[in-house]
């Protein structure tokens, strides 16, 4: 069955061509999505206060919540959440943050509050509420009831396999969301 | 204590032939590949993911609101797959719980807000307590009751678990009723 | 389940002596007793070894010779959780041409929590699944050896002194030593006779012949000179916390207790255990699971649950202090007989200070159906017509189960948010096992079974006063 | 492990070796090198709070009446220990216990009681803890110091005899430290939270906060600096508030502790070196661990006195802080030059022992190699003595165990109870006239 790539009404969205936005997910304002991004249905990403910039290859799970959101206090800037590359959302995370860079992994039921940065490698474990004025050092991994933190000696692997995989089957279930002038020009 | 009457909205549920009780406002994707064996309720917000792989779901299970279920996913040498994920008879899964699980067996009370790991296998007659992290891989074996983060064992079940959640589960199938709109 | 069902809030009486009560799914039945039991006044018997996360099951004779820990499973030394075995290839040169490189299976291990691993810490990759990883040894382990051959060797050597030498009044060391006694300074006081303190150990040894000598190195003692003071950066560093270990991820390992997370070794995870249980006044098996692990069956399984009918709240009114209301409580027989109630006040004792509100029993009998497992297939309102109940006491009949009126005064003295708690007795009948009790009783006739009849106490907890 | 090839008919007869300490409880079999498990002194109920069994608060162990509330403790926390660490069936296993001289005999008896009724246990055996300390290190002579979790307690051992009269304690330990970080803490820590505002410290320093900060952080510091810094205080005091001569150390840099996801605790340095100078710092009363070694010392016969200083034993888990056992001996010697009440101990050369294992374990593992000899068997209190006595444990100035028609009765005072923190505390000057009164000094 081939899925039908049905145009959207959000203008402001940017979808790369080789990116999966399935169209039960939620998408407002100024969303750009990089090449190989998987967006499950039921996913969540609002650009409020500004721009989000979502890079190449990352995974956003059902439930997850991603919001462009100011801290309280902070003036209005339109400042741009920019999130790099090969990141994973997994489901029911949160995350509300800065900025976020590669090959972090926000477990499932995380949060990360909008004071926090994430540079690369970091995990933030299932179910921790992070909210902290700090950029997290690389490879760190917050985890547990406890917020037990370690750092790892290398970056989680990113899920390329995990992606390609799902690219293949997700369009047999799902209608996609794409770029509208995109999809006049490719078709 | 006998457990009271819960009333939804007909118009907002499908009841199939076996007595499966779906809601409307669930999302049950790849719905060819989801199996509910009868008497089984999944309420509204939930989330079934049959398009990842099959989910096959026992008699009389209760899957509360915003639950997801979703097969988990496994590296292997040579390719990647999505697990079935298989749950058993008399499973209660409490509200906002996610089960990556990829067996849970029967008569499983999962609490509210836990999150099950990927490849869990959660044995007959277990409980996992409200707001528990069960990391991936782990295997619960019956009658022991997890709470945590991560999970560790903080109790053990009685010996008659089996009779107390068959019994609970029919009496919410029992009392899950239409009510008045 | 227990926390669906709100099992607490009924409990039983375990034993008119004590004050003791539980919920009847926590209480077990002896048939031969036919009485209540606690686990507490149960003998409990490990039946069988077994690994949480392989499920392998072991007996009670191998299991100490692991220590009573898992073959197979691995424990994260950050986090303590079971670690998972990981596969990768690794390109292995071959070692005719440097050229050419085959791929090879490696395993090592994570943490799938806080993904600790053993590359982490540099351990190298092992090439089969299992058996090539070992836990770090106890550093200590051979002096405390000595230690151990020492003191059983002076221990023989006190025993052969004692044995040859009976009348000689000079006190061996051991002897000395293992009065344990706290005030032994006293008594040598009072002996009157003052040991020299310092009588070498060493020169009674080797007094037998018959026995093999063992000596043993003194232990190394150190001078202040000797101790390292700590290194004067240490007062410099700034502490990164998450690089120090934790004493929960200290006593993991008793024997290193390493302070750097960098020391950090994997280790065995500890087995779980199935217990049966017993009756400590008849001696028979109350509780016997079956030996695998993932079993939820049991070779003797005499729960409460199955044989006492149960007492639940069905409906409970508002409740206010001094002003009665009808509460509806439902009766569920486990068992496959028609079983016969009759509900009995409970003669306040000044024990049990339980109770502090007034009931009204209903007087007349009860009659419950039996348990039917094919009732659920059947239409649920049937064959309810043989039964001519009262509806002023009788208030719904569903299969095995009906719901009962009971009329209660909470006491007036009660204060909003206070809970409530009905007690009363309760007799019924019982069947036991009819070949068992015919062949205890010696009784060949099998006849119509004989029932016996049981009383039982319970303590209701029907809710708090909402308002006074 | 060779441990299990030496032919004990393993798992039946091992004796079971139980610590129960007042924070953490060690526990294992005999003849092993090590303890199966360390594991806080606590029980936990599903749903319900963590209960320190011997914690400061625990209400079961308030006042002189120790009621069922604390037996029910003792046994879920027994059972915790048999069915999930040790994994035996008690009643096949004889059982040593190391006990602290301080224990109340009332302790003493609800554990054994628990464990001859609840665990049909074969035997039970208390050993004083100091004594069994000394099989660790194969001598029969050693001034032993156990500084645990509320309390320090100094006992000499000579040729394997425990010296009563010598005994000396002070209430200094784990949780003393604790409580100065926490003192310290509340003063001039911040937290630092989501929102930017620096919160006072409130209730978020739970006990566990504490000892993490404690054992991840703290040091004992070395003698120059410690006296440095403290004589930059009393200056501090004197001028209140005037530039002094702190600077001239470099103080410990501040540090950051993550309590959870969203707040952090900001600590300050100098906490590091000063936490544990309560042990040391010679308060009103001129009491330090120090003095206590060198206290006791003094009450000892003149000719063991070389013969103890030579045998310095350190335990408790206190002891295991960076620098403990340098500044110990350091302190001593200075000590001596300084104050002529220990001029007579000016002869003596102190030497420290290095037990092959962690100093918390020291007592475990003497009564792992005690259990492990044949003698032991003879000294326990088996079951059927403990029925006949209706359950009173013979007590140390009962000589022989084996005849006790009459049981002596305890002295009435108690010493303060180790285990026993917030009950009766008499003072530890009278408590010690009380053990010379009752018991005669040998002449010296």
């Amino acid at each position: 069955m081939i899925a039908q790539r049905r145009s959207i009404s959000n203008p402001l969205l940017d979808v790369a061509t080789d990116a999966l936005v399935c169209n039960e997910a939620t998408l407002e304002g100024s969303i750009k999505v990089g090449a190989r991004c998987v967006i499950h249905p039921k996913a969540t990403i609002i650009a409020k206060d500004g721009p989000i910039v979502i890079g190449e290859g990352n995974l956003i799970e059902e439930q997850t919540l991603i919001i462009n959101k100011n801290r309280p206090g902070d003036p209005a800037e339109n400042t741009p959440l920019i999130i790099g590359n090969h990141n994973v959302f997994e489901v029911g995370s949160e995350f509300q943050g800065k900025s976020i860079g590669n090959h972090n992994i926000v477990e499932s039921k995380a949060k990360v509050g909008t004071c926090t940065t994430l540079s690369n490698g970091c995990v933030i474990g299932a179910a921790c509420d992070v909210n902290i004025d700090e950029v997290l050092p690389e490879n760190t991994v917050i985890c547990g009831d406890k917020y037990l933190r370690r750092i790892n000696a290398d970056k989680p692997q990113p899920q390329t396999q995990q992606i390609d995989f799902l690219k293949k089957i997700l369009p047999n279930y799902h209608h996609l969301t794409t770029n509208k002038n995109k999809k006049t020009s490719t078709s | 204590m006998d457990l009271e009457d819960e009333f939804y909205v007909k118009e907002k549920y499908i009841e199939t032939a076996s007595g499966n009780k779906v809601s409307r406002q669930s999302v049950l994707c790849g719905s060819q590949n989801i199996v509910l064996n009868g008497k089984t309720i999944v309420q509204s917000e939930c989330i079934i993911r049959g398009d990842l792989a099959n989910v096959r779901i026992g008699r009389n299970c209760v899957i509360r609101k915003r639950a997801v279920i979703r097969p988990p996913f496994k590296k292997f040498n040579k390719g990647v797959a999505f697990f079935p994920c298989m749950i058993g008879d008399h499973v209660y899964i409490d509200e906002d719980s996610i089960v990556n699980a990829a067996q849970v067996g029967s008569y499983v009370h999962i609490g509210k807000d836990c999150v099950i790991g990927r490849r869990c296998i959660l044995k007959d007659c277990s409980q996992i307590a409200d707001g528990t992290v069960l990391p991936p891989e782990t295997v619960v074996p019956p009658f022991t009751l997890w709470g945590g983060s991560p999970a560790t064992v903080i109790g053990y079940l009685p010996e008659c678990t089996k009779y107390l959640m068959t019994d609970a589960t029919k009496q919410y199938y029992e009392h899950f009723k239409p009510g008045p709109a | 389940m227990a926390t669906l069902l709100q099992i607490s809030k009924v409990k039983y009486l375990i034993d008119e002596n004590s004050d003791e009560c539980d919920s009847l799914a926590n209480l077990y039945f002896c048939m031969y007793c036919l009485s209540l039991r606690s686990a507490d006044v149960l003998q409990h018997e490990i039946d069988s070894h077994f690994c949480p996360q392989t499920l392998d099951s072991l007996s009670p004779a191998e299991a100490p010779l692991k220590r009573n820990k898992s073959a197979n499973s691995w424990q994260c030394p950050a986090c303590l959780h079971p670690l998972s075995t990981r596969a990768t290839s690794t390109a292995i040169q071959v070692t005719d041409d440097p050229t050419k490189s085959t791929a090879k299976k490696v395993y090592y291990q994570a943490c799938t929590f806080c993904r600790w691993s053993t590359r982490g810490i540099g351990m190298p990759d092992k090439d089969i699944v299992n058996g090539a990883w070992t836990e770090k040894a106890n550093p200590d382990v051979q002096r405390v050896n000595q230690l151990l051959e020492y003191y059983k060797y002076v221990a023989q050597q006190e025993k052969l002194d004692q044995e040859t030498k009976r009348s000689s009044k000079k006190r061996g060391y051991f002897a000395v030593a293992m009065q344990l006694n706290k005030y032994g300074g006293a008594r040598l006081g009072i002996g009157g006779k003052k040991p020299s303190p310092l009588t070498q150990v060493s020169s009674k040894l080797g007094e037998s012949p018959s026995l093999k000598e063992v000596t043993i190195e003194p232990a190394k003692t150190y001078a202040l000179e000797d101790l390292e003071p700590l290194p004067e950066d240490i007062y410099h560093k700034v502490v990164n916390f998450a690089k120090v270990s934790s004493v929960t991820q200290r006593h993991s390992h008793p024997e290193h207790q390493s302070e750097s997370v960098n020391d950090f070794w994997p280790q065995k995870t500890r087995m779980f255990i199935k217990q049966s249980l017993r009756c400590k006044g008849c001696d028979h098996n109350i509780i016997k699971p079956e030996y695998n692990a993932s079993s939820i069956k049991f070779k003797i399984h005499l729960v409460a649950v199955n044989q006492i009918p149960e007492i639940r709240i069905n409906k409970v009114p508002k409740l206010v202090p001094g002003e009665s209301c009808k509460i509806i409580l439902t009766l569920v027989n486990p068992t496959e007989h028609v079983l016969h109630v009759t509900l009995l006040p409970h003669i306040e004792e000044e024990k049990t200070q339980r109770s502090n509100c007034q009931v009204e029993l209903p007087t007349s009998d009860l009659v419950l159906s039996k348990y039917d497992e094919a009732a659920e297939f059947i239409a649920p309102e049937g064959g309810q017509a043989q039964f001519e109940d009262d509806p002023e006491v009788i208030a719904y009949r569903r299969g095995n189960r009906i719901g009962f009126y009971l009329q209660c005064t909470p006491d007036k003295d009660l204060q909003h948010g206070d809970e409530v708690w009905v007690t009363f007795k309760y007799k019924h009948e019982h069947y036991g096992n009819t070949t068992i009790v015919a062949l205890l009783k010696g009784d060949k006739q099998q006849g119509e079974p004989e029932a016996d009849w049981l009383k039982q106490t319970v303590f209701v907890n029907v809710g708090r006063i909402s308002s006074s | 492990m060779p441990l299990f090839n030496k032919g004990y008919a393993f798992g039946l007869k091992t004796p079971v070796v139980l610590d129960i300490g007042e924070a953490y409880t060690k526990l294992g079999f005999a003849d092993e090198a090590e303890p199966r498990a360390i594991i806080p002194t606590t029980i936990e109920q599903v749903g319900g709070p963590v209960c320190y069994i011997f914690g400061r608060n625990n209400t079961a162990l308030l006042g002189h009446d120790i009621g069922s509330d604390f037996e029910k403790s003792i046994k879920l926390f027994l059972e915790k220990i048999y069915f999930k660490y040790l994994q035996v069936n008690p009643n096949n296993q004889r059982v040593i216990l190391c006990e602290s001289l301080l224990n109340p005999t009332k302790v003493r008896e609800t554990i054994a009681k628990v464990l001859f009724t609840k665990f049909d246990v074969p035997s039970v055996l208390f050993a004083p803890c100091h004594l069994l300390a000394c099989f660790t290190v194969a001598t029969s002579t050693a001034l032993v110091l156990d500084c645990g979790h509320t309390e320090s307690v100094v006992i000499p051992v000579v040729e394997g005899t425990p010296l009563l009269w010598a005994w000396q304690s002070a209430p200094l330990g784990g949780a003393t430290i604790q409580d100065a970080i926490m003192h310290e803490i509340k003063e001039k820590g911040k937290i630092k939270s989501e929102n930017e505002n620096l919160l006072p410290v409130a209730s978020r320093l739970c006990e566990t906060v504490l000892e993490d900060i404690k054992v991840k952080a703290c040091l004992v510091t070395e003698y120059h600096r410690a006296k440095q810094i403290q004589a930059a205080k009393t200056l501090e005091l004197e001028k209140e508030k005037e530039a002094t001569s702190l600077t001239d150390i470099q103080r410990p840099p501040d540090m950051i502790y993550p309590i959870d996801g969203r707040s952090r605790l900001f600590i300050p340095g100098p906490i590091r070196e000063e936490a544990a100078e309560v042990l040391f710092e010679q308060d009103n009363e001129k009491m330090s661990l120090a003095t206590l070694l060198l206290d006791s010392l003094c009450q000892c016969p003149i000719d063991a006195r070389k013969a103890l200083a030579r045998n310095v034993l350190v335990t408790g888990g206190t002891s295991l802080l960076p620098g403990f056992k340098h500044r110990l001996l350091f302190e001593m010697k200075e000590i001596i030059k300084e104050e002529q009440r220990y001029e007579k101990l000016s002869e003596c050369e102190f030497r420290v022992h290095q037990p092959p294992t962690k100093a918390n374990l020291v007592a475990w593992l003497g009564a792992s190699i005690f259990a492990s000899l044949d003698t032991f068997e003879k000294r326990s209190i088996t079951k059927e003595y403990f029925t006949q006595h209706n359950g009173r444990l013979p007590d140390w100035c009962v000589l022989d165990i084996k005849s006790p028609d009459k049981m002596p009765e305890r002295p009435n005072t108690l010493p303060t109870g180790k285990k026993f923190p917030t009950s009766h505390v008499p003072s530890r000057k009278s408590t010690t006239t009380a053990h010379l009164d009752t018991h005669s000094k040998p002449s010296k």
